[in-house]
């Protein structure tokens, strides 16, 4: 099995710095998922490790191995693409078999091996089709396929499920767990999708302009975001943020006091400017006249099954918050928020870092 | 999956008012004959007598088809001394064509390969040249290229003919292939450098086999310049490889004597027949082919 | 990589074509225009005499003479030269002969006599520096009027022989409902209509002091303007269809009965003959004032610098094969141009080229063309002068003699 | 942006694209140097290198025949590029509405452009001569006054061969443009019809700016017409009537062979290629600022 070791990467475009000393460790075995917004260089530092983009500085180690300056297919490496990048001209057989042949792979080997991976992604009836002739879904499943066959040990994907409708996507998204648990591969994953990261992911890299913002399991990165960007990134609704002056060691927030000891280690100096961070899922709403928590007023329902999303104002501050699908709240009501003190997470209103 | 454009075409204005459709079916009708004017015109004066010709009005049908004027240009119209008719040079316009239509797309798709996909030093310095070249008056080359292709021995030959035509064929055909790579997704070629695919697998195993679409248009475009071609034919084919347009210009243009121009309008039409053949057969591969990003600047 | 493979396959194909044709034969390769009916019947004569000399005669006919001219010289150029090549008469080949390029004909001139065989003023178009450097083939008459013969008679008028009798029959026709002129609108024949204009009117002195002299003064003086005036006159006529017009489609046009006068040289002669027509009865040739003489034009092959010995035989073959008299003369007569080389039977000639043959022998009443004695480039300026006076809205009398002053001194 | 690739892989491309750049630089870089060199020469028939400084050049802009050529140039740029692309346009944008029989009726408009000049420019002298031609026809029909003597109308002359031009090229511009239009997003047509846009303006304003990259490689091939127009010149009148129909490649190669006055042809295809390089050099540099 094999690690890939990242030591102070750089990669730069001409001029333009792309990546800035990017340091990562990935042990063997581990499903690794690059997160973040489009142009952060999550894809660019996946080619890196393809080989398939030049880097400025640093090293790249495969197995413990200095791949920097290898070719791509010398790197044990395979890869999976957001546009399948399936050859077409070629039926799915000849995908599945082009990168043996290219490494002159004896013929009955190269039978039984497309065989097993077409059995194992259940393609076997599109052997002979072409790509043209797949849908979506079934063609990711040919390009998965056509990683799998070249028994590599790091699997590279870039954004491989962003092409997909929602159903197809969570069916594929089992799919690829299914196989990194059976195959044990070392797996690189890139994406813009939090949830695909949540789910997959052994460890989550959260990245931004240029650099690594918090890497961690995604407990860590869900329950301690290292900075607002990874709290408000990381989760669907997103983190509610408001700001917040501290006095008394309560941060005062539109005028009203919020406790937050419990969420601190610390207790703040006086005046400080924080970032109180709160999920939807860690605040209750209370009926108008307990007289605890934050004030506010209901906007807008979101009826979702199984909960309900409750859009409330405050001023002009929004908030989104869960509330059980029993709960009976209509726009315009005034209602309390009761905050989950030990649920806060307490930002230097600065730099943006947790405290 | 292949760029080519594959959805089907849509009825856009499926509900558009009958009398609109009317008068877009009157319209493309009415240009599509007017385009046709000068083919049928043609074709009628090649079956008409000389004093039907003169007599009759450019557009009165002929009283009898009789395709002996046809025959005459085909097999009997004199040129100098030979009166073999044109069937002499359509054979050496097919050994012309055939290869330098070849080579011009072999040659012009690894350069515009080289030129798109693989950072070369110099490249778009290069191409630019090569864009601009194409805007030369390309007559003036000839007196270089005479002297060129005798240097290295291939003047009045049909190696040298062949080269002349790919050299001038090389501009629009790497133009077209550049353009076309470049529309290809990146991934692809990503795909295949992790499958191992070197320099030429690459460009043999993939990309050649999704670019005939775009092998359509170059030939299409190719056999059109090259068979209709005379000056280079002349000029660098000398005697033994004259192709159909000089016969073709000796029978319409000599300068002394009666015009038969039934058989000079036959003479035409069956020098063009090659080139009106492939596009009657494969004006869908065309459009398609310009469709596929072939074309787009 | 592929490209190359190719090119090497196809450079072997050609070799092999090439070894092939170095069989051991006396291959002449002759580049000529001569590519109508008439052109060519006259080839064959050359040819079969050719071929009795023990030659294998190989024809290569570029219809349009500025094509088979450049198609010559870039075959000379690219070191791969045919046995002889066609020009008209004229300076033309001069650049050739200065590069060398050409072969010295003064020693096979010397031996065959071509001084008493040809008129001197042929002859000396052809030689430069005292050396001899063209052979001359064939000889035609420029300045001549073709006329319908049953429109003459039907508007009652003979065979005119002056301007005041060209210009009545060209009312007569006119107010009959008839083209009176029909001249071609190229703009070579245009330029021929105007050197017949000047010799007619100008007179020879005039015409010899601007052809041979290249003198200014002369194309700015009276007589030249009084010339220029008769053209413009003469334009008037022309018909609507003029401009573009090749010769043979105007010359159809007097054939038929449309038009009553075109001008040409004496190769109209021939397009009325393979029309069936015969001269004195259907049509009729007229110099206008033919006291002024006749313009003489006419082509010579050139014969480049021999490559190795078998082409030097070859060439020596078509060097007396050209300047057989027999030969010569059953060319002309094929070709309808006149005889070049005295000696020749002229009783088989068409009235028309009899007469033109006539001209030709006598040196008072013979003079040369502009292209016999111009560079190509000073026939050019002129010619682009002519046809923007000749062509209605173009120059205005005076800009037009400007334009060709100035053309006589283009480079 | 390009992938990383091995030296191995760039020295194939750079020793593929070797042949290809050494005729590159010898036929068009080199025949071009040769050619503006040879314009400051005294060549005549052929080329030699005697300096003669200026004079090519100042005899060429003194000749009026060149005047007359450029003219026409730029006049026949100035109606035959907009006519050919309204024509194409129109065209391309009813076959795109889904029009039966497609394939026959772009066959139709593309053949002229299979069609050599050589072959084609008799018949449009014919159809425009005044007396036989479309005229003759008309007035057979009932039109008795009916006349069309462009073509022997020194003024109206080049409108004859704009009109053939249109005739030959405009095939070729309806299918690129066809093939710009079939790239249209769906969605759009539907945006334009639900908001009720005029059709004309939908066109003008919303499809034509979509297809930028058709039109420009449309343009691109009618301005190679533009500038090497000479076949159909030739055919149709031979530059006349007088010299009202010239244009610089027939100025060019008249000179450069029958003329035998090679060091001004070579100035005057010298001229004409700064002139291309004057209009094309600004536009490149302005597509690449906008990258």
């Amino acid at each position: 099995m094999t690690g890939v070791q990242l030591r102070n990467l750089g990669i730069r475009y001409g001029q333009v710095e792309v990546l800035r000393g990017i340091d990562l460790d990935i042990p063997a075995s581990e499903f690794i998922v690059l997160l973040g917004p489009s142009g952060c260089g999550k894809s660019t530092l996946l080619n890196a490790i393809a080989g398939l983009q030049d880097v400025a500085e640093g090293q790249i180690l495969i197995g413990r191995h200095d791949m920097t300056n290898v070719e791509p297919k010398n790197r044990g490496i395979a890869m999976v693409f957001q546009s399948y990048a399936l050859y077409p001209r070629m039926s799915v057989r000849g995908n599945l078999s082009f990168g043996l042949k290219v490494a002159k792979v004896a013929g009955p080997e190269i039978e039984k091996r497309v065989a097993h991976v077409a059995k194992m992604l259940q393609i076997e009836p599109l052997l002979d089709r072409k790509p043209s002739e797949l849908s979506g879904g079934q063609r990711q499943r040919v390009a998965i396929g056509r990683a799998v066959v070249r028994d590599a040990g790091v699997f590279l994907f870039d954004e491989p499920l962003s092409n997909l409708d929602a159903q197809l996507r969570s069916d594929l998204r089992v799919e690829i767990k299914r196989l990194h648990q059976r195959l044990r591969s070392t797996m690189i994953y890139v994406t813009h999708d939090q949830i695909e990261a949540m789910t997959l992911a052994d460890r989550i890299v959260v990245m931004k302009d240029r650099i690594i913002q918090q890497q961690g399991t995604p407990d860590e990165i869900y329950n301690r975001p290292a900075n607002t960007f990874v709290a408000r990134f990381v989760g669907s609704p997103a983190m509610n943020f408001l700001d917040g002056t501290i006095k008394g060691g309560d941060a005062v927030v539109d005028g009203q006091a919020v406790p937050i000891a419990a969420a601190l280690s610390l207790p703040l100096a006086d005046g400080r400017k924080v970032i109180v961070g709160i999920r939807p899922e860690d605040m209750a709403i209370h009926a108008d006249d307990t007289g605890s928590g934050l004030t506010v007023e209901v906007d807008v329902v979101e009826p979702m099954g199984p909960e309900k999303l409750v859009w409330c104002k405050r001023g002009d501050i929004g908030l989104s918050v869960k509330a059980p699908s029993s709960a009976t709240v209509r726009p315009g009501d005034r209602v309390q928020l009761g905050l989950a003190e030990k649920k806060l997470h307490i930002f230097d209103k600065e730099t943006g870092k947790r405290i | 999956m292949s760029p080519a454009n594959t959805h089907a075409p849509v009825r856009r204005n499926a509900l558009a008012a009958p009398l609109s459709r009317m008068l877009v079916y009157l319209l493309l009708i009415v240009t599509a004959i007017v385009a046709l004017v000068p083919l049928y015109v043609m074709i009628v004066t090649a079956f008409k007598s000389m004093e039907e010709i003169r007599s009759g009005t450019l557009l009165s049908l002929p009283h009898s088809f009789g395709f002996e004027h046809w025959w005459k240009a085909w097999n009997s119209a004199c040129t100098g001394l030979r009166c073999e008719g044109l069937k002499v040079g359509f054979v050496n316009s097919f050994l012309i064509t055939v290869p330098s239509v070849v080579l011009a797309i072999a040659a012009g798709a690894v350069t515009g390969y080289a030129l798109s996909f693989w950072r070369v030093r110099f490249a778009n310095v290069l191409f630019t040249a090569m864009l601009i070249g194409g805007f030369f008056p390309y007559q003036v080359l000839i007196y270089p290229l005479v002297r060129i292709t005798s240097t290295i021995g291939l003047f009045n030959s049909l190696a040298g003919v062949i080269f002349v035509h790919v050299v001038f064929a090389l501009p629009v055909v790497t133009l077209l292939f550049r353009n076309y790579f470049a529309s290809i997704p990146i991934d692809l070629f990503k795909a295949a450098r992790v499958d191992g695919a070197g320099y030429w697998r690459f460009f043999f195993s993939i990309l050649l086999p999704m670019s005939v679409p775009m092998i359509a248009v170059a030939g299409i475009l190719q056999v059109t310049f090259i068979w209709n071609d005379y000056i280079v034919g002349l000029v660098f084919g000398g005697i033994n490889y004259a192709p159909m347009t000089v016969q073709l210009n000796n029978i319409v243009h000599s300068t002394y004597g009666e015009r038969e121009y039934n058989v000079e309008m036959a003479a035409t039409l069956l020098t063009s027949i090659i080139p009106l053949l492939v596009y009657f057969t494969s004006g869908r591969w065309f459009v398609r082919g310009v469709a596929s990003g072939a074309v787009k600047g | 990589m592929i490209s190359k493979l190719l090119l090497a396959a196809t450079t072997a194909t050609a070799l092999c074509f090439a070894a092939y044709a170095n069989a051991q034969e006396v291959k002449g390769e002759v580049i000529h225009q001569w590519t109508s009916a008439a052109e060519s019947a006259g080839v064959k004569v050359l040819a079969q005499k050719f071929t009795e000399l023990g030659g294998t005669w190989i024809d290569n006919a570029i219809s349009g003479g500025p094509n088979a001219r450049s198609t010559a010289v870039n075959r000379v150029v690219g070191g791969n030269p045919p046995a002889a090549m066609l020009f008209n008469t004229g300076a033309q080949f001069v650049e050739l002969q200065d590069n060398g390029l050409l072969r010295d004909l003064t020693d096979t001139a010397k031996a065959d006599n071509w001084q008493n065989k040809m008129p001197a003023a042929l002859l000396n178009s052809g030689v430069v520096d005292g050396e001899i450097w063209a052979l001359p083939i064939s000889g035609n008459g420029a300045n001549w009027f073709w006329f319908n013969k049953p429109i003459l008679d039907k508007i009652g008028v003979a065979k005119p022989k002056n301007w005041d009798e060209v210009f009545a029959a060209l009312d007569k026709a006119k107010a009959a409902g008839l083209t009176p002129f029909a001249p071609s609108g190229e703009p070579r024949w245009q330029r021929l209509m105007f050197n017949a204009v000047v010799l007619a009117v100008a007179g020879r002195d005039t015409y010899d002091a601007v052809i041979y002299k290249r003198d200014a003064s002369a194309v700015r003086g009276e007589k030249f303007k009084a010339a220029v005036k008769v053209f413009e006159k003469l334009r008037d006529f022309a018909d609507a269809g003029t401009p573009g017009r090749s010769w043979p489609d105007s010359t159809n046009l007097v054939i038929s009965g449309k038009a009553l006068m075109t001008q040409g040289g004496t190769w109209l002669n021939g397009a009325f003959a393979a029309a069936g027509k015969t001269a004195g009865t259907d049509y009729e040739c007229a110099i206008i004032n033919p006291e002024q003489g006749m313009v003489i034009s006419g082509d010579v092959f050139l014969f480049p610098e021999p490559k190795n010995a078998a082409m030097t035989k070859a060439q020596d073959l078509l060097l007396k094969a050209f300047a057989d008299v027999p030969t010569q003369t059953a060319f002309a007569v094929a070709n309808g141009t006149i005889p070049i080389l005295k000696g020749a039977d002229t009783s088989k000639l068409n009235p028309c080229i009899a007469e033109a043959s006539r001209f030709f022998n006598d040196p008072k009443l013979s003079t040369g063309s502009d292209q016999m004695m111009f560079t190509p480039a000073i026939v050019g300026a002129v010619e682009d002068a002519i046809t923007r006076f000749a062509n209605k809205g173009g120059l205005t009398a005076e800009q037009f003699i400007e334009a060709y002053a100035k053309g006589l001194s283009a480079s | 942006m390009f992938v990383r690739s091995p030296s191995s892989s760039r020295l194939q491309a750079a020793l593929t694209l070797a042949p290809v750049a050494f005729i590159v630089l010898s036929v068009y870089v080199g025949g071009v140097l040769w050619a503006a060199g040879i314009s400051f020469t005294r060549s005549s028939m052929l080329p030699n290198y005697r300096f003669a400084g200026l004079t090519q050049y100042i005899n060429l802009f003194s000749n009026a025949r060149w005047q007359v050529s450029l003219c026409n140039m730029a006049l026949f740029a100035a109606i035959f590029i907009p006519i050919t692309l309204l024509i194409g346009y129109s065209i391309a944008a009813m076959i795109n509405r889904g029009v039966r029989g497609e394939n026959a009726l772009r066959t139709i408009y593309l053949y002229p452009f299979a069609m050599s000049f050589i072959v084609t420019g008799l018949v449009w002298r014919w159809l425009l001569d005044p007396s036989f031609g479309i005229a003759d026809v008309a007035r057979k029909l009932g039109f008795e006054n009916a006349s069309f003597d462009w073509i022997v109308n020194a003024d109206m002359a080049i409108f004859t061969i704009i009109i053939a031009a249109i005739w030959h090229s405009s095939g070729l511009v309806m299918v690129v443009l066809l093939a710009g239009l079939r790239g249209v997003d769906d969605d759009l047509w539907k945006a334009i019809r639900i908001e009720g846009i005029p059709a004309w303006k939908a066109h003008l304003y919303i499809i034509m700016p979509s297809i930028g990259a058709s039109i420009a490689t449309a343009l691109v091939l009618m301005s190679l017409t533009v500038v090497r127009l000479f076949d159909v010149v030739v055919a149709m009148t031979g530059g006349g009537p007088g010299i009202a129909t010239d244009v610089p490649a027939k100025f060019i190669i008249d000179h450069m062979f029958e003329r035998q006055q090679v060091g001004l042809a070579s100035a005057a295809a010298t001229t004409l290629l700064l002139l291309v390089l004057a209009v094309a050099v600004p536009l490149l540099i302005l597509k690449n600022r906008r990258k």
